[in-house]
């Protein structure tokens, strides 16, 4: 019985580690919570390194999940994004809800356990079980802050929450009509059944609807409109969380009912999602240019990163699929980065997110500027950084499945976008700072800062290995 | 009753959902809607369900509810904390300092 | 023989720049000798790179292969042809006189010879590197660091809105330092994004199985690819290059750069366009590049007038440089697309006595501007008084710019002309000689009303000369002049040896095109 | 390497050396009178050199030599070479310059004494390298390295004449020179391209056809009728005159102006392919010939009268090559480079004396200046070619040759030019040497021996030059034989009624002003109008252009750019309204979108 649970092992874990801070945080005195985080954030990062010992390969329940390469791929993601996000958050949880930190990280895990279980769904009813448990969690955390909090974050913070829940709670209805339909017209709720069924005009509608409901998750345009507000609002080191996880968890997603259900991007949507792509890096990167806030901005860069992977999904290949995983891993660590910098600009006393309070970081905390510069030219796909090869491959791919003007679009709004990003390192190295006090980063976000920099040039001087294990998720994906 | 008459039941209560959905100003009101479309979408498995004459629909169905459920409950959670937050009604559209 | 001569070549200036970051701030003259050391390493090896060449053997030599992407094929080539070890000669010259030059630099040192060194082992890069990809990579690094570097050393300027697009020049800070360090980097970068897809055009057609020149020199592409893809390599590199009309970003970023950053990039970055425009485009299609070698040269002759018009308009002493600049790319780019012999030896020969001369110039301006913080020319005059050695060696410059035999202009433009009139387009060549005398003209004036005449000023009269250190720059790079100018016969030969055999190859293909 | 290569060599790259020293070692350089030294003493190494190979030339006068190393690398081989062509033209040719240069060098030692040091090291220098310069020009075995020396000395004439560069005058004058000259040059240059493409080389010994031999020497003319001051291109050269003295002598009047008629005579064997050109020399050369001749009688400042002279002397030079008499035209180049010295350098003793440049400022300056009187008599006798004189041989071979090609305008435009020069000659005589001094000349007098020496060694050639014309014609291979008859003679009637006019007018010394007959031409003299048309053209053709393509590339080109950058930035910002914030607007996007891909899964 439980060896046959074997490939499920790190989710598992992940559940196990979840109830204990469940039952801690009972035990602990109230103002214990701090440590619970520690013990999550070592915890995630624990079951990632076990993931590189344990075989995960193999199907549970006859076939409704089964584990491999691919999953696993996707359980690094979402471990490592969950060890960062715990980290950051030490000390913006503390600082903001010294009581209840226990049910913080509790959620967090929770939302983690379902991301880790979507890869492996090969059910329609478990994947969307999966897909809810991985999403409602995460309403909650947005709203995750004080009520009565300077600069009105409190308030932004349930305006983002609510906004981020109503637009949610319509998609998943959504999703659950489309699923309905298909359910319906097919009369299996088996993905890998679905592949033979002939398409009928409910169906496709199902499909559609489908899409639709996983594009509000992943925030592409026209779904995407809650995501700046969200971020904006939504308290910083959850955002990195945020902006990541369940982007790649969405992808999962897409693959496996796509990919492996109803082959569609061999089939004849591939021109509404290349359009799609099209306009979501287009929308991206337009709405990118004029913003003050820095996470604002982040935001929309981050649509405009899921225009290139949607881009790349749509290729439907093998390889572009491996592309689009490497460009995941790549996009995770440098935009938990990304935003972790701006959560330890934040963490200052001033304690705001404007562009213009990066001001002369680069006189008052050297590593921080340079980190985010790096961050920066990483997501504008400068070479030596990750994101230059993610472009790269997402590139390579497109051209092979002969859509060489999307590339060149997509190469265009890449020096676009670049000006937006050199929006802030202008900031931080040719403007003056306001007040020259050094700043202070706390140690969580400080260590979390360090790992994405790793990530980030380590991925970049030497991505070889990386690819490989992409290509070989893919490859198990298509089987 | 044929099928198509309870999908084209279920298109219409969906769409009055929606309908809600776009034209209610409370908070509250929204998610009655959003609840209104989910049955409508219940109702939709239910009959594919009795159609094909198998239980998929039914077992399907009981998971959409138990979603539903929760959802709602987390969307009740918002809506008190947004009324603690902001002292004055629940209405949305006045809930907009995030915006361009 | 000197083991990975070609990896320590390019890799000692990032090596420098990564142990700067560890030197302490307040150790000015530190940071100075490591930059200068790096810089006397690099240029050392690229002598003894030029020296060492075999001009007898030819085609590629010094091999170092390390490998980066096997799966891709992607795989880090470095050799060099004759066309690399002049170009190298060059670049190595100009980084020292650029060190020395920027010797008095006092704001932020550390970081602005960081870039510097990073930049500098771009340039290398690119020149030794035999990977389509890795040039690219080494393209970009070359051209990146430019946005920091005029964005926090450059100096301001401002343009006064006019003329039909008013409205714009009121909403953008025209002619500001941030402005033009931003139009510089938007505008090479989205020349880089079509250079990027031609690159992958080329990979894919090949097979998709290596990025190396030398194996994708081998292949021969078909020719309707050819003329498809050749433009947009021309256009993307002549972003670069400064080819009309995506040249605007040359003088406002020239004449915003701080003295350093202009030498560099009038003097070698400006080459990386044209460079990549012939190794790239015309030797890996050179059937694109006959076909449209009219076009080519067409716009390359407006680059000459056009720039040495521009150049007589400016009244900015840094503007006039850098228009200047413009016209003598023309001349680089008329020798490229004449496809001859002469022509591409006169094409590389230009860029390395533009190079050396352009640098010079804004070693010098920036000399003249440092101490008298103005470019503003009419207010200068007379200025021979006071500072006679930085006036001989403005002269100097001004007499290679106006190609005059006995400094390196003269061979550049003499071989670029002949191979002009031999390719069949005589107008060329006389509207290239033409932009001489213009040239000739504004040059002249430029000593005349800065150095000449009257004056200087009362608030100019106790300015001095160039300090010994400045001396240095000047004296190497005046002296390569007229080395260069009066005995071309070394440099030339490393060229000609890669030149003869290349065109040598074409030659079937120039008769085949147009007989 | 045999010995004449060796000589000329060491009369090439002393002064070079020489130049390279004085520039390299500021220190050196700016003691002044010790740098000074060092330079004449290597013009008289180079004398020294060029006198020994004159005569090594003269025992083998049929001797030509050409030894010369790779210099252009093309495919492997070599382009064009430099290297040393002796043969007897240019041999006599270095002689001259190395000689004139000597005694200018020599000669400026005094007339300079007053500069500063450091000016004067430079001064130096620049004389040195001028020397090295011409050189390679007269010892050129092609024409890129003629090409190459052609613009060197075109350099030292741009900094010589600016040398007092805090003048502005001298500025202009400087930059004016170099800007006519280089655009001429740019016909040179020409020349070389088509040549190359048409034979493969740079050599003028080519037979590339008549019709490329005819655009090859007309491109070559234009480049000779700039350096050679020949009408219209004349103007820069009376402007010359803003540089010191002794630079008008050697350049201005004796060698760099000749190099155009020098290049003809030595690229005679494609000229000779050409007849057309020809055709054109000899009516632009008679013409400058009496044009600038009828200009100097009006001139007022003794240099300038000089320097117009010199200009109707080429014309005289030009005239005859077109004609085909290379040795009339060469000959005379030779006399004249020494009486056109001599005059210039005794104008300038006499500037040096009176501190002017005005003929009004002086006047009755024999009493007070023998020798330099006496000099400058033989000058200007030479010049107008009174008989006996080098003048008369050169001159009279002219007039014969032109004769006897029989176009006879041009024959009457430069008999009339003859009499013209010994009228304005005779003037500038009387009028500086006889008559009452002005209070300037009260207190003149001789220069130092540094000055006097000169004018007497010069002075010999100008006189006795002319008997030799047999020994130069069989170094140069040319058949020349001085006929004694009285037909030969009777030209030279002309000048003695030139002196005679002036006599009758200036005789008294008064300083009357130009003939009535003179007058308009006076006044289109003064007005300069052709100086006035170039600068037109530079104003319109120039300066408005370039204004007009600054404005074009300012605000059209990069405004184009710029409005690229200004419609995202504020489409960016326009774009931003959309999202409104309300969050009912996003539900109903959602929907909307989902139905809209519904009908696109529809419609397909």
């Amino acid at each position: 019985m439980l060896t046959e649970l074997s490939p499920l092992l790190l989710p598992l874990l992940v559940l196990g580690a979840a109830l204990l801070v469940l039952f801690a945080d009972m035990a602990l005195p109230k103002n214990g919570g701090r440590h619970l985080g520690l013990f999550m954030a070592i915890a995630f990062a624990a079951i990632f390194g076990a993931s590189f010992f344990v075989d995960t390969a193999g199907n549970v329940f006859d076939g409704v999940w089964v584990g491999g390469d691919f999953t696993l791929f996707f359980d690094r993601v979402f471990l490592l994004a969950g060890a960062l996000a715990s980290l950051g958050s030490l000390d913006h949880v503390a600082r903001h809800m010294p009581g209840r930190q226990g049910e913080y990280y509790l959620l967090l895990a929770c939302s983690v356990f379902g991301m880790m279980l979507l890869p492996g769904a090969r059910d329609l009813v478990l994947l969307v079980v999966c897909f809810e448990l991985m999403g409602m969690p995460l309403y909650l955390l947005a709203a995750w802050s004080k009520t009565d909090d300077k600069v009105g974050r409190g308030k932004n913070a349930s305006e983002a929450a609510l906004k981020f829940y109503l637009v949610g709670a319509v998609s998943s209805v959504f999703l659950l009509l489309g699923l309905a339909l298909v359910v319906g017209m097919s009369g299996t709720t088996s993905i890998t059944a679905l592949a033979h069924m002939r398409h009928s005009a409910l169906f496709d509608l199902g499909l559609l609807t489908i899409f639709g409901g996983m594009g509000f998750k992943i925030g592409v345009v026209p779904f995407h409109m809650w995501v700046p507000d969200t971020y904006e609002g939504a308290p910083t080191p959850f955002v990195a969380f945020l902006s990541v996880a369940p982007k790649a968890a969405g992808f999962a997603a897409l693959c496996v009912v796509f990919l492996v259900g109803f082959h569609v991007p061999s089939g004849s949507f591939i021109p509404l999602l290349l359009f799609l792509a099209a306009t979501t890096m287009i929308v991206g990167n337009l709405f990118a240019l004029r913003q003050e806030n820095a996470k604002r901005l982040l935001a929309y860069s981050g649509i405009a990163q899921i225009g290139y992977m949607l881009l790349t999904f749509a290729t439907g290949t093998r390889m572009g699929t491996g592309m689009l995983l490497f460009f995941l891993a790549g996009y995770t660590v440098t935009n938990v980065g990304a935003f972790m910098v701006v959560e330890a600009m934040a963490s200052g006393d001033r304690g705001t997110d404007q562009i213009e309070d990066f001001d002369g970081l680069y006189a008052r905390a050297p590593g921080l500027a340079l980190a985010m510069l790096l961050f920066l030219l990483s997501l504008a796909g400068i070479p030596f950084a990750v994101g230059f090869w993610a472009k790269l491959y997402v590139f390579m791919a497109v051209w092979e499945a002969g859509h060489g003007m999307l590339v060149f679009l997509g190469a265009v709004l890449a020096v676009v976008a670049l000006f937006y990003y050199l929006r802030i390192a202008r900031a931080m190295y040719m403007n003056e700072p306001k007040d020259a006090t050094p700043l202070e980063t706390p140690l969580g976000v400080k260590l979390a800062i360090l790992l994405c920099l790793a990530g980030v040039l380590g991925m970049g001087v030497y991505p070889a290995p990386f690819l490989e294990q992409a290509m070989l998720a893919s490859r198990s994906l298509f089987g | 009753m044929p099928l198509a008459a309870w999908l084209i039941l279920a298109a219409g209560l969906f769409s009055i959902g929606l309908y809600g959905v776009a034209s209610r100003r409370g908070a509250i009101g929204i998610l009655l809607s959003v609840e209104l479309m989910a049955n409508a979408v219940n109702l939709i498995f239910i009959a594919f369900g009795r159609y094909r004459g198998d239980h998929l629909g039914q077992v399907f169905t009981l998971f959409a509810v138990a979603l539903t459920v929760a959802e709602v409950a987390i969307g009740l959670a918002l809506v008190i904390l947004l009324h603690r937050v902001r002292r004055s009604d629940e209405r949305v559209d006045a809930v907009r300092e995030l915006h361009g | 023989m000197i083991p990975h001569a070609l990896a320590i070549l390019v890799g000692a200036p990032f090596v420098a720049a990564l142990v700067l970051l560890a030197v302490p701030q307040r150790l000015r003259l530190v940071t100075r000798l490591v930059s200068l050391a790096a810089a006397l390493i690099s240029a050392g090896l690229s002598g003894w790179v030029a020296a060492t060449w075999d001009i007898a053997r030819g085609g590629f030599q010094l091999d170092e292969r390390y490998t980066v992407l096997p799966s891709l094929g992607i795989e880090m080539h470095l050799a060099v042809d004759g066309w690399g070890a002049a170009l190298l000669v060059l670049t190595g010259l100009i980084i020292v006189a650029g060190v020395l030059a920027t010797w008095t630099q006092e704001r932020r040192d550390q970081e602005f010879y960081i870039l510097l060194l990073v930049l500098v082992s771009g340039v290398f890069g690119v020149f030794v590197c035999q990977d389509l990809f890795i040039f690219f990579l080494f393209y970009e690094i070359a051209v990146l660091p430019m946005y920091i570097l005029i964005g926090i050393w450059g100096s301001q300027g401002k343009v006064e809105p006019r003329g039909p697009l008013k409205f714009v020049y009121e909403y953008l800070d025209v002619g500001g330092r941030e402005y033009a360090a931003m139009k510089l980097t938007l505008m090479l970068l989205v020349g880089s994004a079509a250079i990027l897809v031609a690159i992958l055009a080329l990979y894919s057609e090949a097979g998709g199985t290596t990025f190396d020149m030398i194996e994708l020199g081998r292949h021969h592409f078909d020719v309707d690819t050819q003329k498809l893809y050749f433009p947009i390599v021309w256009l993307g590199f002549g972003a670069l290059a400064g080819v009309f009309p995506f040249h605007t970003w040359s003088p406002d970023g020239h004449a915003a750069a701080p003295t350093a950053v202009s030498m560099l990039h009038a003097g070698v970055l400006m080459k990386l366009g044209a460079f990549g425009i012939m190794r790239v485009g015309m030797v890996l299609m050179p059937e694109g590049a006959i076909a449209w070698a009219p076009v080519v040269g067409g716009v390359a002759v407006i680059n000459i007038v056009y720039g040495a018009f521009g150049a007589m308009s400016q009244k900015d002493l840094k503007y006039i440089v850098a228009y200047s600049s413009v016209s003598h790319m023309g001349v680089v780019m008329l020798g490229a697309a004449t496809m001859t012999v002469d022509g591409w030896n006169g094409a590389i020969f230009q860029m390395v006595a533009h190079g050396v001369m352009t640098g010079l110039f804004f070693a010098l301006v920036g000399l003249v501007y440092g101490k008298t913080h103005t470019r503003w020319v009419p207010k200068m005059g007379g200025f021979g008084r006071v500072m006679p050695g930085i006036a001989s060696f403005f002269t100097l410059a001004c007499l290679s710019s106006l190609a005059l035999p006995g400094t390196a202009g003269f061979i550049a433009e003499l071989l670029v002309f002949l191979g002009a009139w031999q390719s069949g387009h005589p107008v060329w060549a006389i509207a290239g000689a033409a932009g001489a005398f213009v040239t000739a003209v504004y040059v002249l004036r430029a000593v005349k009303s800065i150095f000449w005449g009257e004056g200087p000023s009362k608030e100019f009269e106790h300015l001095g000369d160039a300090n010994r250190v400045e001396w240095g720059a000047l004296v190497l790079l005046g002296a390569a002049i007229l080395v260069f100018g009066f005995w071309p016969g070394p440099v030339l030969n490393l060229i000609d040896a890669t030149t003869t055999r290349l065109v040598h190859d074409l030659l079937p293909l120039t008769l085949a095109l147009n007989p | 390497m045999s010995l004449p290569i060796e000589l000329a060599l060491v009369a090439l790259f002393v002064p070079a050396a020489m130049a390279v020293l004085l520039a390299l070692v500021p220190p050196l350089r700016r003691t002044g009178r010790p740098a000074a030294w060092l330079s004449v003493l290597a013009a008289t190494v180079s004398l020294g050199a060029a006198v020994w190979l004159f005569a090594d030339q003269l025992a083998h006068p049929t001797r030509d030599l050409l030894e010369s190393v790779a210099w252009l690398p093309h495919a492997g081989a070599s382009m064009a070479d430099v290297g040393l062509r002796i043969d007897g033209i240019s041999v006599g040719m270095t002689l001259v310059v190395t000689l004139v240069a000597f005694c200018v060098q020599v000669f400026s030692l005094d007339y300079m004494r007053s500069e500063p040091d450091a000016d004067l090291g430079r001064y130096f220098a620049y004389h040195s390298f001028f020397i090295f310069s011409m050189l390679m020009l007269v010892l050129a075995p092609n024409l890129l390295q003629l090409f190459f020396g052609w613009e060197l000395v075109g350099l030292t004439s741009y900094l010589l004449i600016g040398f007092y560069f805090k003048k502005p005058s001298a500025a202009k004058a400087a930059v004016k020179a170099f800007w006519v000259t280089k655009l001429a040059d740019t016909g040179l240059l020409l020349a070389l391209l088509v040549l190359y493409s048409h034979t493969g080389g740079f050599e003028w010994t080519s037979h590339p056809g008549a019709d490329v031999a005819t655009l090859v020497t007309l491109l070559l003319f234009v480049a000779v009728v700039g350096k050679s001051a020949q009408f219209p291109l004349h103007v820069w050269l009376p402007d010359a005159m803003e540089g010191p003295t002794p630079v008008s002598a050697l350049l201005h009047a004796a060698t760099m102006v000749a190099a155009g008629v020098y290049l003809i005579v030595r690229t005679d064997p494609l000229f000779a392919q050409a007849a057309l050109t020809r055709e054109v020399m000899v009516y632009i050369g008679s013409f400058t010939a009496i044009f600038a001749a009828v200009i100097a009688c009006v001139q007022t400042d003794i240099k300038k009268v000089l320097a117009y002279s010199t200009c109707s002397q080429l014309g005289y030079m030009v005239a005859a090559l077109g004609a085909g008499s290379v040795m009339g035209g060469y000959f005379h180049l030779t006399t004249h480079a020494f009486f056109k010295a001599l005059l210039f350098l005794g104008a300038g003793s006499v500037i040096h004396a009176v501190h002017s440049n005005e003929m009004s400022d002086m006047g009755g300056l024999w009493g007070r200046m023998k020798l330099t009187g006496t000099v400058f008599l033989v000058g200007s006798i030479s010049l107008a070619g009174m008989p006996f004189t080098a003048g008369f041989f050169s001159k009279d071979l002219i007039l014969e040759s032109m004769l006897e090609s029989g176009r006879l305008l041009p024959w009457l435009a430069l008999l009339g030019a003859a009499f013209l020069t010994a009228f304005y000659m005779g003037r500038v005589f009387f009028l500086v040497f006889l008559g009452k001094r002005s209070e300037k000349a009260e207190h003149a007098h001789e220069g130092g021996w540094e000055m006097r020496l000169p004018l007497v060694l010069l002075a010999i050639p100008a006189l006795l030059g002319g008997y030799f014309g047999a020994h130069f014609a069989g170094m140069w291979h040319l058949d020349y034989e001085p006929e004694w008859n009285l037909q030969a003679f009777a030209p030279s009637l002309v000048p003695i009624l030139g002196f005679v006019a002036a006599w009758s007018m200036y005789g008294r010394g008064e300083a009357r002003p130009a003939p009535a007959m003179l007058a308009p031409i006076a006044r289109l003299a003064r007005s300069g109008a052709l100086d006035h048309f170039y600068e037109g053209v530079y104003r319109v053709l120039g300066l408005k252009l370039a204004a007009a393509v600054g404005f074009f590339d300012r605000y059209i080109v990069d405004g184009l750019i710029n409005l690229a950058g200004y419609l995202t930035l504020t489409g960016g910002q326009r774009v931003r309204r959309l999202q409104s914030g309300n969050v009912r607007d996003y539900v109903f996007v959602v929907a909307f979108a989902i139905f809209a891909l519904s009908a696109f899964g529809m419609l397909r």
